[in-house]
């Protein structure tokens, strides 16, 4: 059953991942990224991080795809298609990441990690329990992290505010 | 009872993420879009999320958990800034694509 | 962990500063709180206590031990003369001038964290808060196409990179099952070489490594990204971010990866071989200073490994001396070059033509930090060198120490292509401004590089 | 003594310093006096020292200690021994001499100041050179001297692109340092220590590893071949000749070019120790001494005559080091840096009255329109040519003495190359002083004589080029050779390793003397037939045949002289400098610098300004270290 569940999934996520990385046209690759994001974020949910997943379809699904779509909207880069690269370059390009797959999997293929079931919920993937770990033994990184955020609001900011002349 | 339907080797995960992970690579190099570029990077953090959470499930160990939404919080302030700079660019070239980014060269 | 803490709010000062429109007085007031912060550090070098946060003990995230302090205290000087150069080298940009201050300052914190950090989620926060400012300031010029595609090329690879590090380090986290530097450390000595995940994820975080000090193959943004960068944060990224990334570096590899095993040894033996090779050789035919110095920069990162490689013995010391030798020398040669490029409006070696007899006093800082990265010696960076080299020897690399001794005899060619310009050629009658606080920045750096040449004493086997 | 041995370096610092920073600030002019007289200040605490040092002390200054790390530490330290005595007073007293020539000849140069402030930096770098008790000292003042050669060479380049000689100057001596460095690395390794001293100790004791201590001996000599203009590097020592006179004068023949020399016989245990090494360094002065006579036979450029001769010369010196006659080495070096200075004073002295003519064939009938550049500088020339009884008599013949002892082929070859010198010289000499003036009749009512600040030193090292032979009489003069006794503290822990024949007898070492003598005098006495007597001019290329049949009528000797060994020996120079020095020597150094170059070049253009490519190539990258990896 988990097994089935996992297969589809994965299936859906791989298409909408294909699709987003071969569409030639920007606006069906964010709606298919999101697409992807949504499957990614079932699968959170099979593994028990319930928490995260909602965290995962509001941050990426909601926020930063929202983004997206909207730079894709003010750019005006819904109506005309991509340029593509030229046909060696891709086919280099399909060479050197299909190296880098099969030299991972080479490198993990004997990797024993063995099946697990899905546990049962423990409470683990809870806001309570994520919650928790957050606020005492990652309090540090947690505060620096505000250091990154405000860091890259000022520079959106910087960057992108339209000048007064 | 369901004992042996329930069973998913986490190798498959590690299959899986991998192979996410290499298509967002591939994405990155094939496409000449910056904004597609970006979605592609995206992607390969996304497939690293994935495994990430795999695995702590699997070590019934919540940190990998933890990580995730740190790679989440850095993920958005990328995106905000590579956004940013991309409307930059785009103001003054008219366009993303990033192949007409080569004066700086040799 | 108070020298960071302290940092973040100079940060938070400087963002008040702005609100409350004291400007004029941003760079005295972070040059002062940088005093007062490189004290504090100073004082936390014999305190050895747990790092204690809002009554946490978080000594799993931060550790605070002498590496971190003498690395923290480098950068924080190399920040003050940043800082002081920024001064006039903002002149123009007033109503910016607050902000890239402040990222600087928080570039400052990033650094911090890498020079400290003993989880693997600190050194991911703290690459990450370093990148991401860089990529802003590298953009930050934003009506100047080329500063806008050094950003995005450096954005691009760098969160390209960024990911390959992630999925590194969920590689080692799926192997060891933590974050923790010292049971990942524990882990590597009981299966390190078994484990296929530990192997590939270490590679991949080594690889991510390689691209942030850009060593070859993983270089190629650094020249793009120098030349287009403003020339300040160009003098930023290769020295304290650069030294930082170093720092980081060492810190996996001594206290993550519990040393280094052959394999690893053999490919970052390489991989510097290739460094020194291809950053000495295409600096040759360079005509652009910055991206000159941005070969230069990636052929003292291939001499900086042999400093990772040489774990055996402790060559942290020689890590240390080293960047900080590196770190004068670059803002010496930048002191002098930034006025001179807005003076002249070029950035090619040739807008030094003629400085020796037009400026003799500032060509001579140029030369001697010119000289101090050639490796000459009484110079400190003929010791620094010296030391690495001499590292590498004790530790069994004496082919690759050989190759580095030669290659830095053929990148003395490029260091004296600029030393020529400037006493045998005559250039242009353009007059050269040069404000005060370059004078003093480039004073300072070149008295430290002979001081240190001739008494390394101090620095030289703190750690 | 301390106090004097420290002043010595610091005196000229201080002259840079004031003339590098103050210089604007000083009256016009006066840089000249300050440089000057910080290196007379520094000569005469060279004879205070002098004074009161014996021959078998040294004077060790630890300024501090330099670098501790581990179980060796290098000190910053200064040496000072009879040999560094020597080199002290040569450096020294000609370099003050050479000052104050410059302050003539340099008058009105918009570059006056500067080039004081090289000049005087230089002579800085040359004493930590010389006074270094361990190799890394040694190389500050290796790397120094150096860099101020280059500024000074270039003293004169305005917007010319710095071109393939400088290039070459600077890879030819890259090579050399390269060898110095690795060198030293060695010795470090090895030894534990790089202070000479306790290297020149522990030499001995490691006489079993004799094929380490060759290679560090032969990385050292590659060094000094650099440094010192030896086969195959020394291509660069001719084209330094663009730099001021003064410069060629003190740096490209009295003092930096002789630094090779200096670091064989301070190291002069551990080369003894290496005898194949000493066979090398043997045959290559050999060769490289035959060679650079015969290329300055052919020379119009009087500066160029010069450098060969240098070359030549140096050549020299190294067949005395490698028949392991140490203090031949250093008395020929002594004499050489007196009459060879003179030599470039006076030519300078020449170019300054031509005002910068070079080119002997539009010269002559100068000696009476500057007739004390003219004395001088014969007197040089015959000193240079071994004239019986001048400086350079003595010190050839005391070189050609040993190689007679030990291998006649040598003796052989250096005698002809010391007879091709009075050739070159005496050349040099008739057609600059002799007939009349070829030049235009307006250049000729400008010559004069040179100021008292040039002719002075010309007199003081004429007088010096004459009488220099007096420190080493031979023994036939029944007095003792005062240099070898001198010396002997720093050479005799050498003596001891290498094999020295008993010596050669008396009357044997009169008749080489009065052969050698002889071989000088017919050799001007031919130069004389034929530059004076027949007036002949060098021509250029095209005109030879011609040249050859305006002299076909003289005397039968003449024209077998001229077609059976003038014309070979002629034609042989011609095509060792034209074929030999420019395209091959020149070529291989050139080629190297361009492979090395267009590698880079190579390299540069992978960087195609393309992200994608870029990221490719990272991708590629870590396949390629995981293939690495997975294979290892």
């Amino acid at each position: 059953m988990n097994q089935l569940i996992f297969i589809s999934l994965s299936t859906l996520t791989i298409v909408s991942a294909l699709f987003m990385v071969f569409s030639r046209k920007p606006m069906y690759s964010v709606l298919s990224l999101i697409f992807c994001f949504f499957t990614v974020a079932g699968h959170y949910i099979l593994l028990n991080a319930q928490f995260l997943a909602i965290t995962h379809v509001i941050v990426y699904a909601g926020a930063i795809m929202v983004l997206f779509l909207f730079v894709v909207m003010l750019l005006n880069l819904n109506t005309v298609a991509d340029q593509i690269k030229t046909m060696g370059f891709r086919v280099a390009a399909m060479i050197g990441a299909g190296m880098l797959f099969l030299v991972l999997l080479a490198s993990l293929k004997s990797t024993t990690l063995g099946t697990f079931s899905f546990p049962e919920d423990n409470g683990m993937g809870m806001v309570e329990h994520v919650g928790m770990r957050l606020f005492t033994d990652y309090l540090l990184p947690f505060e620096i992290s505000s250091i990154l955020f405000l860091s890259a609001m000022i520079g959106a900011v910087l960057l992108a505010k339209k000048e007064k002349r | 009872m369901e004992h042996t339907t329930q069973l998913v080797p986490l190798n498959w995960y590690l299959l899986l993420s991998t192979f996410l992970f290499c298509l967002g690579v591939m994405g990155v190099l094939i496409r000449r879009n910056a904004i597609i570029i970006l979605m592609c990077i995206e992607l390969m953090l996304n497939s690293v999320n994935m495994l990430l959470v795999a695995f702590s499930s699997y070590s019934g160990n919540s940190d990998g958990q933890v990580f995730v939404f740190f790679i989440m919080v850095v993920a958005a302030a990328e995106v905000a800034v590579g956004l940013a700079l991309l409307v930059s660019i785009y103001r003054n070239l008219g366009s993303t694509d990033i192949d007409l980014l080569n004066k700086l060269k040799w | 962990m108070n020298t960071l803490i302290y940092t973040a709010g100079l940060g938070m000062v400087c963002l008040a500063m702005e609100i409350l429109d004291l400007r004029k007085l941003l760079v005295p007031v972070i040059l002062l709180g940088l005093a007062v912060i490189f004290g504090v550090n100073l004082m936390s070098w014999a305190d050895s206590g747990p790092v204690i946060f809002a009554g946490l003990d978080m000594s799993s995230m931060l550790l605070v031990d002498h590496f971190s302090v003498a690395f923290n205290g480098v950068l924080i000087v190399a920040a003050a003369f940043l800082f002081a150069m920024s001064h006039d080298f903002y002149k123009d940009e007033q109503h910016h001038l607050s902000d890239y201050l402040t990222i600087i300052v928080f570039i400052l914190c990033g650094a911090m964290v890498l020079t400290s950090y003993s989880n693997l989620v600190m050194m991911f926060l703290g690459i990450e808060i370093v990148s991401i400012s860089l990529y802003i300031l590298a953009g930050s010029r934003r009506h100047d196409l080329r500063s806008n595609e050094a950003g995005m090329k450096y954005f691009l690879m760098g969160s390209f990179a960024s990911a390959v590090l992630l999925f590194g380090i969920t590689l080692l986290y799926g192997a060891s099952g933590s974050f923790k530097l010292t049971e990942i450390a524990s882990y590597a000595a009981t299966y390190g070489m078994d484990s296929p995940m530990f192997l590939v994820g270490s590679l991949l975080v080594v690889c991510a490594f390689l691209f942030k000090v850009a060593a070859v193959p993983f270089h190629f943004w650094s020249p793009d990204v120098y030349e287009g960068s403003p020339s300040l944060v160009t003098t930023l990224m290769a020295t304290l971010v650069k030294v930082s990334f170093f720092a980081a570096f060492y810190r996996l590899m001594s206290s993550g990866f519990a040393g280094i095993d052959p394999h690893t040894s053999t490919i970052l033996v390489i991989v510097a071989a290739a460094t020194m090779i291809v950053g000495n050789l295409v600096a040759l035919k360079q005509i652009n200073f910055k991206r000159l110095l941005a070969y230069s920069g990636i052929a003292h990162a291939g001499y900086m490994l042999l400093a990772i490689l040489s774990l055996k013995t402790n060559s942290a010391s020689a890590l240390l001396f080293y960047g900080a030798t590196y770190i004068l020398a670059t803002i010496g040669a930048f002191a002098v070059a930034l006025p001179v490029f807005s003076s002249t409006g070029k950035e090619t070696i040739d807008a030094f033509d003629g400085l020796g007899r037009k400026k003799p006093f500032i060509a001579g800082m140029l030369t001697l930090s010119m000289l101090s990265l050639a490796g000459i010696p009484p110079l400190a960076g003929f010791l620094g060198k010296y030391y690495i080299f001499s590292e590498a020897i004790h530790n069994g690399y004496v082919a690759i120490t050989l190759l580095a001794v030669i290659t830095s005899i053929i990148g003395v060619y490029y260091y004296f292509k600029v030393i020529l310009a400037m006493y045998t050629k005559a250039g242009e009658d353009t007059e050269i401004q040069f404000p005060m606080l370059y004078s003093i920045v480039g004073i300072i750096c070149v008295a430290l590089s002979i001081l240190l040449g001739l008494w390394p004493g101090g620095l030289m086997g703190l750690l | 003594m301390t106090f004097l041995g420290l002043m010595i370096p610091l005196l000229p610092l201080l002259g840079f310093l004031v003339n590098g920073l103050l210089g604007k600030y000083l009256p016009k002019g006066s840089a000249g006096w300050i440089g000057s007289l910080s290196v007379l200040a520094s000569f005469v605490c060279v004879l205070l020292i002098f004074k009161d040092l014996q021959a078998e002390q040294a004077i060790s200054i630890d300024v501090f200690n330099w670098i501790a790390l581990g179980d060796f530490s290098i000190s910053f330290g200064l040496w000072i021994d009879a040999l560094t005595m020597i080199m002290l007073m040569v450096v020294t007293g000609v370099g003050f001499l050479i000052h104050l020539y410059s302050i003539g000849y340099m008058h009105g140069d918009e570059g006056f100041t500067r080039f004081f402030t090289y000049l005087n930096l230089f002579i800085f770098f040359m004493l930590l050179l010389v006074m270094g008790s361990n190799y890394l000292m040694m190389f500050i003042g290796w790397e120094g001297v150096g860099l101020c050669s280059y500024l000074l060479i270039g003293f004169w380049y305005k917007n010319e692109p710095f071109n393939d000689a400088a290039q070459k100057a600077f890879v030819m001596n890259r090579i050399g340092d390269l060898g110095f460095l690795l060198g030293m690395f060695f010795i470090l390794f090895h030894f534990g220590t790089l202070d000479i001293q306790t290297v020149e100790q522990l030499a001995p004791g490691l006489a079993s590893n004799g094929g380490l201590i060759m290679i560090i001996t032969l990385l050292l000599f590659i060094g000094a071949t650099g440094k010192s203009a030896q086969l195959p590097l020394y291509t660069w020592l001719p084209d330094a000749m663009a730099g001021p006179t003064p410069v060629s004068a003190l740096i490209h023949a009295a003092t930096m070019v002789t630094a090779g020399i200096y670091m064989i016989v301070r190291s002069n245990v551990l080369f003894a120790l290496a005898p194949d090494t000493l066979t090398i360094i043997l045959w290559v002065g050999v060769i490289t001494s035959l060679f650079a006579a015969i290329i300055g036979l052919k020379q119009n450029d009087i500066k160029k005559v010069l450098a060969y001769s240098t070359v030549s010369q140096l050549g020299l010196m190294f067949v005395a080091l490698g028949l392991g006659a140490f203090s031949s080495g250093i008395f020929h070096l002594v004499t050489h840096a007196f009459f060879k200075a003179l030599l470039f004073l006076g030519a300078g002295s020449v170019i300054h009255a031509l005002h910068g003519e070079q080119d002997i064939r539009k010269m002559g009938g100068l000696k009476k329109l500057i007739p004390i550049t003219y004395i001088t500088f014969i007197l040089a020339s015959l000193a240079i040519s071994g004239f019986p009884l001048l400086s350079g008599f003595f010190s050839k013949d005391e070189i050609l003495a040993h190689a007679f002892e030990q291998n006649k082929i040598v003796w052989i070859v250096v005698a002809v190359s010391s007879f091709l010198t009075a050739i070159y010289m005496f050349r040099l000499v008739f057609l600059t002083f002799f007939n009349n003036f070829r030049g235009s009749d307006e250049t000729r009512s400008h010559i004069h004589e040179s100021p008292w600040t040039m002719t002075f030193p010309l007199v003081v090292l004429c007088i010096l080029a004459v009488l220099g032979g007096l420190i080493g009489l031979p023994a036939i003069f029944h007095v003792s050779h005062w240099l070898n006794t001198y010396l002997a503290s720093v050479t005799e822990p050498s003596a001891a390793l290498i094999h020295h024949g008993d010596g050669i007898s008396h009357g044997l070492e009169i008749g080489l003397m009065c052969f050698a003598g002889l071989a000088a005098i017919v050799a001007i006495y031919l130069m004389y037939r034929k530059y004076v007597m027949q007036k002949a001019i060098p021509e250029s290329e095209e005109s030879q045949q011609g040249f050859i049949k305006a002299i076909a009528n003289k005397f039968y000797v003449d024209e077998f002289f001229e077609n059976a060994i003038v014309n070979p020996v002629f034609k042989l120079s011609e095509w060792f400098g034209t074929f030999f020095d420019k395209k091959i020597i020149d070529q291989i150094v050139n080629r190297t610098a361009t492979t090395i170059t267009s590698g880079g070049q190579a390299l540069r253009l992978s960087q195609g300004g393309n992200t994608g490519t870029y990221v490719l190539a990272m991708v590629i990258g870590i396949v390629v270290l995981f293939i690495i990896r997975l294979l290892i």
